[in-house]
């Protein structure tokens, strides 16, 4: 009964979205905002990848709350899963060696993955990619030792501080501007990073600084998540 | 609307995504595939918003790749509000495997049923109204399966 | 007033920081949190002045509006500016044993419910309708009763919670998604600027309905609420309190913004008008079951928030005056009573006479009660004949219903509420009168506040009249807010680039106020 | 400052003093200087009882763009010098012996709480009755309902608390129809003045008169315990504390009399009243309410018949009595409307009095039950003749008061020819004859019982209140001019023709009533009784209370024996069957409506799947959108 009303109500939605669909202008939007933004973007930011425009500089206070929810899941994964880390001890020991071969290669993977990581970050202005990329390779990067080696784990008090340390830079960028009498998280050119080359990687006044942070706090992040994740106490769960 | 272009295969994608997402979330009993229900809904809603920046013979709104002069670009927001949705979403899906694992190991259930009883029981204890010696719930630890 | 951006991003940068810092000083990290609400009253109230009449409005980045973000602050957001970190003040936790992520938790709480409030752009709105949410089910779960029984409670309420919200969050997305396709911009402003040619429609109807399921989860709306009651049983009183009466509210006043500039379509109100009053009346009839007291409040917390739906649904500046009133009143209200109920837990039998053991405490349960049924001269009265008659002078039926609705829920709320002030005056002691729990000092300091400001309020009844009217006016005014938000110049620009005639503007916004 | 203004400034220092001493002994003293005071303003504004100037207080708020003031009309101050009277007497009754022992029973505390309680229903019904517009009304209505509350709430006793929460879910729900009343006066005029409505109510189209005083008078209605909301009244006031039942059985319910005097008279018109049918009836909206009135005479006073408990009894009378009181009015004649005015007061006396003896005797034995009393004039013989008294003036006998406003309402209903109503109203009479009958001899007469042997008469303190109202009783009967005066002022600002009469009683061209001469026959003829008697030689044997029999059984003094159980055993078998309780079922219906549809949204908030909640709204109400527009 239950399963027939919702396929009923799904297919009704299905219906109706589709009926909405069919009244939008899509691919023929008015793009009001995305016309002012490509025509501004270049001269008042000046990035190459005008998303990393609207991303950290027109719309930086969202890039923000969106580091702030990935905080805000770290913390309460921790709060949640922390609580019985002196289980993670006594897992150890029913899960095996390491493979030679996965160890192996995920050590050769790691610098190759940090570089390319830093990489994406800092190009992100320039071209697609940017600190949540770029974030997200970093702590896979880290990531990958836990997974192949079991048992190795990561220090969650490094992990505390860098994330700490990337969401209060993000935000000490910001108030930077304000020092000066600006408004907030406004991209600034003419201190002493200088306004830069259109196209080079000193450009766009802090948003290379921005990305930095971001990409910094997204691993730190994931990393977190993951590792804590993968610590609770799996053995308890079903494996039936 | 003359003739329908790609732009119908995408939208009838996303739409198709939140209702596959939807339903599943009605249906399944079990909250980690709900779970999983909810990744492919907000995949749906993040495909919708992205349409809606899309333009027929737009290129990525990126200057330094070599378009033709006059080739317009996609609409960049869209693009930037997804990439906040989906961080946002992996938030979500990270806490809620998070209590999934954990309320697996104190109810010994995925079922969403069977969670809700015990929770309904819990929370009676907890308020005084049902004696906790009345206990439907096994103790923590006290069953495994297997 | 360009400070004022600091009542977001201090408790963030807190926040971040605070983990970092408990591994160096536990104590300073503990402080921190305080100090800097303490610091974001202080900017707030200094500020408070030069707000009246007319509002500010700040672009996050220096960008010109509709590209960058605006922060807009009129009375009403100053207003929730002010009570966020002073009500967080008042339930912060403050015993030992708390995690440090706790107090992180709570920062990151204040600064999303603040950016909430202040924003002026939809789709930062929704990263901070995400914040708040994802900070609450944190807090749900880190804040599960402190008797560990409980603990399995909060982790299932959190999921259950959790899965609502995130639907309802994926809702409001979709929303979104079918505005910036028919309009092209977020901006608040702009979108109002927009909405009587773009928006009123169908879509933008639907996309109302939908922003209006996504974020009434947290509004406590009918039917997206059947988290409130399994949340607030599970978790702690301090808690309840902050989300029943906070927390709904902002949620509420996200609802009124979007509605006032973007949706001026009849339906829309009374869409919101019926979910309200179904809310109303199951929430009271629920409550009049409920065998204790927790659950009891957590279910007329449902009909009061469905009374503040129904209030706001009346169109004109008098239905967001009454909104207001009635979102206030249980705003001070509801928290208070939580406070008290958390030391009247058990079975309500088993509250027998402890007006005997304790009588300043039931004379307050008695005041706030009171207040919270309408009887005059308190304040909630006030806010309930606002309703009332003006539901009254509207011609749709659907009004009439819901006045009726209101009334009964009123009647079944008496029923209720006036046997539990019976059973807590009983003459004979119950069984369970030697192992009640205390109550906590700052328990009852917040409940003689609020009893102490109900009786204020009731005194100067027409100082605050004058003080929410011209609040709702402020609200109301769509064309004010689109002054604020763009400059003279802009205006015209942006005028001249939408084609959108300026006297044409001016017609509809007149029809609108003539409504 | 106005006189008003002073009522107003005593009353807010009454409360203030009272509830800062009221753990002190002795403060029974001051509550009654304080009425006595606030007697003494009344008074001072008696122009009002012979056609004076309204008098406005000079407070006044401004609020939603409403003025509230507060005036006294002679409305006002004819049902404020009886509350305040009332007050007086109860806060007399229990200044001495009776407070003493309610004091030990309880606790200072407890007693000095029944004082605030009474003084703040005193307070409350002034506000009320001062109210100059129709919010200021409504906050008047809800404090009085509160106070009430307040009072009733005090007896520990399980059945009184039962009650106590019966009256206020009552209350509540008529306070939400006046509410929804108002609200619609506010939709149709944007105002809440008397005038306004008063204006407005000429324009008015039928069914909106219908509604409007189909909500103001629910409202009304479930305060006097009008037909069919009479269950709650009887036995909320018969279990509260004597002086309470004194003062709430007396005025408390006649609140509801002077907001349909108010609301439905003054404001709604009378022309509304007799003109406006009801659809699909041949009734008109008078007929209704005099109908309502008809059948609240009959149906409580013959619950009232049976009960076993004397304050019981009382009480459900008391319901009784309001509907005569309605019922006169609705004949909308001068000569109707004066004589139900007159029996509010007339009521007053002798309802007060009739508690007070209860009182007294529960004070004397500790109970009220009938099975339990019985004998008790050779003990308490003062208090029998004020029983006697009152039970005269209840049954509408000359020659006490409560004989001149029925007889008024009776001939009005004769002279309008409404025979149907008239016999409705000889019913609810005999059935009041039958039951204070019941009463008197099940408490008084007969044997006395063993345990009662001891008993003495009332204390002075009791007896005192009940001596004074019996003379008010017996004077106002035989002068009831000296009230006519008040209600005649009352009848002009109510807008209706007021009644010719001179001290004596009435003044009718189809033959008038003079109370002095009825009285003075009555004498005359009882003298001429006694004359003749004592010529023939006075002959009388004493009789022994215990030197009679029944069932041709001679009893000893050892076996007492007191028919009072199942009084009425012969009627009961004729008319037992007409008991079926009916608004009882109907009330029960409503609480399991509630009640299953409580269960039903419980059940929805447990087991709805959350997001299917989500999914429903959303596709119902994209569904009515799509609908609403294209």
């Amino acid at each position: 009964m239950r399963n027939i009303s919702s396929l009923l109500f799904s297919g009704g939605l299905a219906f109706l979205l589709l009926v909405l669909a069919t009244q939008l202008p899509f691919g023929h939007t008015s793009m009001l905002l995305g016309n002012d933004i490509l025509q501004a973007a270049p001269d008042e930011v000046g990035t190459g990848n005008i998303v990393a425009a609207v991303l950290l500089a027109y719309r930086g206070i969202d890039t923000l709350g969106e580091l702030a929810i990935l905080f805000t899941a770290a913390a309460s994964v921790g709060l949640i899963l922390g609580q019985r880390s002196n289980h993670s001890a006594k897992r150890d020991k029913t899960i095996t060696e390491s493979h030679f071969i996965t160890s192996r290669a995920s050590d050769l993977m790691m610098p190759l993955l940090i570089i390319v990581g830093f990489y994406i970050i800092f190009y992100g202005h320039l071209t697609p990619g940017g600190g949540f990329q770029g974030g997200v390779i970093l702590a896979i990067a880290f990531f990958l030792p836990v997974l192949t080696r079991p048992g190795t784990t990561i220090d969650h008090g490094m992990i505390t501080i860098i994330e700490g340390l990337a969401g209060a830079g993000f935000i000490m960028i910001g108030l930077w501007a304000m020092l000066y009498g600006k408004p907030f998280l406004q991209p600034f050119f003419d201190t002493f990073l200088g306004n830069g080359i259109f196209g080079s990687l000193w450009s766009a006044g802090t948003l290379p600084l921005l990305y930095l942070a971001v990409g910094l706090k997204v691993g730190a992040e994931l990393a977190g998540l993951l590792v804590t994740i993968s610590e609770a106490p799996a053995a308890e769960v079903e494996r039936t | 609307m003359t003739m329908p272009g790609i732009e119908v295969v995408f939208y009838t994608g996303a739409i198709g995504l939140i209702v596959i997402g939807m339903a599943g979330v009605l249906m399944v009993k079990n909250v980690f595939r709900m779970l999983l229900a909810l990744v492919l809904l907000e995949a749906g809603a993040s495909l919708l918003l992205i349409l809606s920046g899309f333009r027929e013979t737009g290129v990525a709104p990126i200057l330094l790749s070599g378009h033709a002069a006059g080739q317009l670009m996609n609409d960049p927001v869209p693009q930037a509000l997804v990439l906040t949705a989906i961080v946002i979403g992996v938030g979500i899906q990270a806490l809620a495997l998070a209590l999934i694992l954990r309320i697996k190991h104190r109810y010994h259930s995925l079922d969403m049923g069977e969670i809700r009883e015990q929770m309904e029981h819990d929370i009676a204890v907890n308020s005084g109204v049902v004696s906790p010696a009345s206990a439907q719930s096994p103790e923590p630890g006290g069953h495994h399966h297997g | 007033m360009d400070n004022l951006i600091l009542v977001v991003i201090l408790p963030l940068l807190a926040a971040f920081l605070m983990p970092a810092m408990a591994r160096t000083s536990e104590v300073l990290a503990r402080v921190t949190g305080l100090m800097v609400l303490f610091i974001s009253i202080i900017i707030i109230t200094s500020v408070w002045g030069s707000v009246d009449e007319q509002a500010v409005s700040y672009a996050i980045g220096g960008f010109r509006p509709p590209m960058g973000i605006v922060f807009y602050i009129d009375q009403l957001s100053l207003l929730f500016a002010l009570l966020i970190p002073v009500m967080i003040l008042l339930f912060w936790p403050w015993n030992k044993v708390t995690h440090i992520r706790e107090y992180s938790l709570m920062m990151l709480l204040t600064a999303s419910a603040s950016g909430l409030v202040l924003s002026g752009d939809l789709f930062n709105i929704y990263v901070f309708y995400e914040l708040l949410a994802v900070a609450s089910y944190g807090l749900v779960v880190a804040q599960g009763r402190a008797g560990k029984k409980g603990e399995g409670a909060a982790l299932a309420a959190s999921l259950r919670y959790l899965i609502l919200g995130a639907v309802g969050s994926v809702m409001m997305l979709i929303g979104i998604a079918i505005i910036y396709t028919q309009a092209g911009t977020l901006n608040l402003a702009h979108l109002a600027l927009l909405a009587p040619e773009k928006l009123n429609n169908m879509a933008g109807l639907s996309a109302f309905a939908l922003i209006l399921i996504g974020v009434g989860v947290k509004a406590e709306l009918f039917p997206v609420n059947t988290w409130v009651p399994e949340v607030y049983g599970a978790v702690s009183t301090r808690l309840s309190a902050l989300m029943a009466g906070l927390l709904s509210k902002l949620a509420v006043i996200v609802i009124i913004r979007v509605l006032v500039l973007l949706f001026p379509q009849p339906e829309a109100l009374q869409l919101m008008t019926i979910l309200g009053m179904l809310g109303v009346i199951s929430g009271e009839l629920v409550a009049w079951r409920s065998r204790d007291m927790i659950r009891m409040l957590s279910f007329s917390s449902i009909g009061q928030l469905g009374l503040v739906f129904v209030a706001f649904s009346i169109p004109g500046d008098m239905g967001l005056m009454a909104g207001f009133a009635v979102a206030l009143h249980h705003l001070l209200v509801k928290p208070a009573l939580f406070m008290l109920a958390s030391g009247w837990t058990g079975p309500l039998e088993s509250l027998k006479g402890a007006a005997k053991q304790s009588p300043y405490i039931a004379a307050l349960f008695v005041l706030l009660v009171m207040s919270l049924l309408g009887v005059p001269p308190l304040p909630g009265f006030w806010a309930k004949l606002l309703i009332v008659v003006n539901l009254a002078s509207q011609a749709a039926p659907v009004y009439q219903f819901a006045l009726a609705f209101v009334l009964i829920a009123t009647v079944i709320e008496a029923a209720y509420l006036y046997r539990v002030v019976m059973i807590l005056y009983h003459p004979n002691q119950g069984q369970q009168a030697s192992v009640r729990e205390k109550h906590k000092a700052f328990e009852l300091v917040i409940a003689s506040g609020a009893a102490v400001i109900l009786i204020a309020v009731a005194l100067q009844v027409q100082s605050m009249e004058t003080k929410l009217s011209s609040m709702a006016r402020q609200t109301g005014d769509r064309q004010h807010y689109i002054n604020t938000v763009f400059s003279k110049l802009d205006l015209a620009d942006i005028y001249h680039q939408n084609k959108v005639q300026q006297t044409d503007f001016r017609s509809n916004n007149q029809l609108q106020g003539s409504k | 400052m106005s006189v008003l203004d002073e009522v107003f400034i005593l009353c807010a220092l009454g409360a203030l003093v009272l509830f800062v001493f009221h753990r002190i002994r002795g403060i029974e003293k001051l509550a009654v200087v304080f009425y006595a005071a606030l007697l003494y303003l009344l008074i001072k504004m008696s122009g009002l009882g012979y056609g004076g100037e309204v008098i406005y207080s000079s407070f006044s708020l401004n609020i939603l763009g409403e003025t509230l003031q507060w005036r006294f009309d002679a409305v006002s101050w004819f049902f404020a010098i009886i509350t305040v009277a009332s007050g007086l007497f109860s806060a007399v009754f229990m200044s001495g012996k009776w407070g003493e022992s309610y004091r030990e029973k309880t606790s200072n505390a407890a007693y000095g709480t029944l004082q605030i309680a009474l003084l703040l229903n005193v307070n409350s019904m002034l506000i009320l009755l001062a109210s100059g517009d129709l919010l200021s009304l409504f906050i008047g209505w809800e404090l009085v309902s509160w106070a009430s509350f307040m009072m009733m709430a005090l007896n520990p006793d399980k059945q009184a608390r039962q009650a106590a929460i019966k009256y206020i879910v009552y209350a509540m729900a008529g306070a939400m129809a006046f509410l929804a009343a108002m609200a619609y006066v506010y939709g149709i005029t944007g105002s809440l003045q008397y005038a306004e409505l008063a204006q407005a109510s000429a324009a008015l189209s039928n069914g909106q008169i219908i509604l409007l005083s189909l909500l103001f008078f629910t409202g009304f209605a479930i305060k006097m315990g009008l037909i069919p909301f009479h269950l709650w009244q009887a036995v909320a006031y018969a279990e509260t504390p004597a002086p309470g039942a004194v003062f709430l059985g007396a005025i408390s319910a006649r609140m509801g009399l002077y907001a349909i005097i108010v609301v439905l008279i003054q404001l709604i018109g009378l022309g509304h009243l007799q003109q406006i049918h009801i659809p699909f009836t041949f009734w008109n909206l008078q007929t209704v309410l005099a109908w309502v009135g008809a059948l609240t005479t009959i149906i409580p006073t013959y619950i009232a018949l049976k009960q076993n408990d004397a304050r019981h009894l009382l009480a459900w009378h008391g319901v009784g009595q309001g509907g005569y009181m309605l019922l006169g009015l609705m004949t909308l004649n001068s000569l109707g409307s004066a004589g139900g005015l007159l029996h509010v007061f007339n009521y007053a006396t002798y309802q007060a009095a009739l508690f007070m003896t209860i009182g007294a005797v529960i004070y004397r034995t500790g109970t009220a039950n009938f099975d339990k009393l019985g004998g008790l004039v050779t003990q308490m013989p003062l208090t029998f003749m004020v029983m006697v008294f009152s039970i005269i003036g209840l049954a509408g006998l000359p020659p006490m008061n409560g004989f001149v406003s029925k007889w008024m309402v009776y001939r009005s209903l004769l002279l309008d020819g409404e025979p149907l109503l008239f016999v409705a109203a000889v019913i609810g009479t005999l059935g009041t004859i039958l039951s204070v009958y019941k009463l008197v001899h099940n408490t008084f007469l007969g044997q006395l019982r063993v345990e009662h042997q001891n008993v003495r008469e009332a204390p002075l303190s009791l007896l005192i209140p009940m001596l004074v109202l019996a003379a008010i009783m017996f004077v106002t009967g035989m002068m009831p001019g000296l009230v006519l005066d008040w209600v005649a002022s009352a009848q002009l600002a109510m807008g209706l023709v007021p009644v010719t009469y001179n001290l004596g009683g009435i003044v009718l061209a189809s033959g008038g009533l003079d109370m002095i001469w009825i009285t003075l026959i009555l004498f005359y003829g009882l003298g001429v009784g006694a004359i003749i008697f004592y010529l023939l030689g006075g002959r009388a044997k004493r009789v022994h209370q215990y030197d009679n029999y029944a069932g041709g059984h001679f009893l000893t003094s050892r076996v007492r024996y007191h028919y009072s159980h199942n009084f009425y055993a012969g009627l009961m078998h004729l008319i037992g069957g007409w008991y079926r309780g009916s608004f009882k079922k109907l009330e029960q219906a409503i609480v399991s409506l509630v009640s299953l549809l409580s269960q039903l949204s419980e059940n929805m908030y447990r087991s709805a799947q959350p997001a299917m909640m989500v999914i429903i709204v959303v596709v119902l109400s994209l569904w009515s959108i799509s609908g609403g527009i294209n």
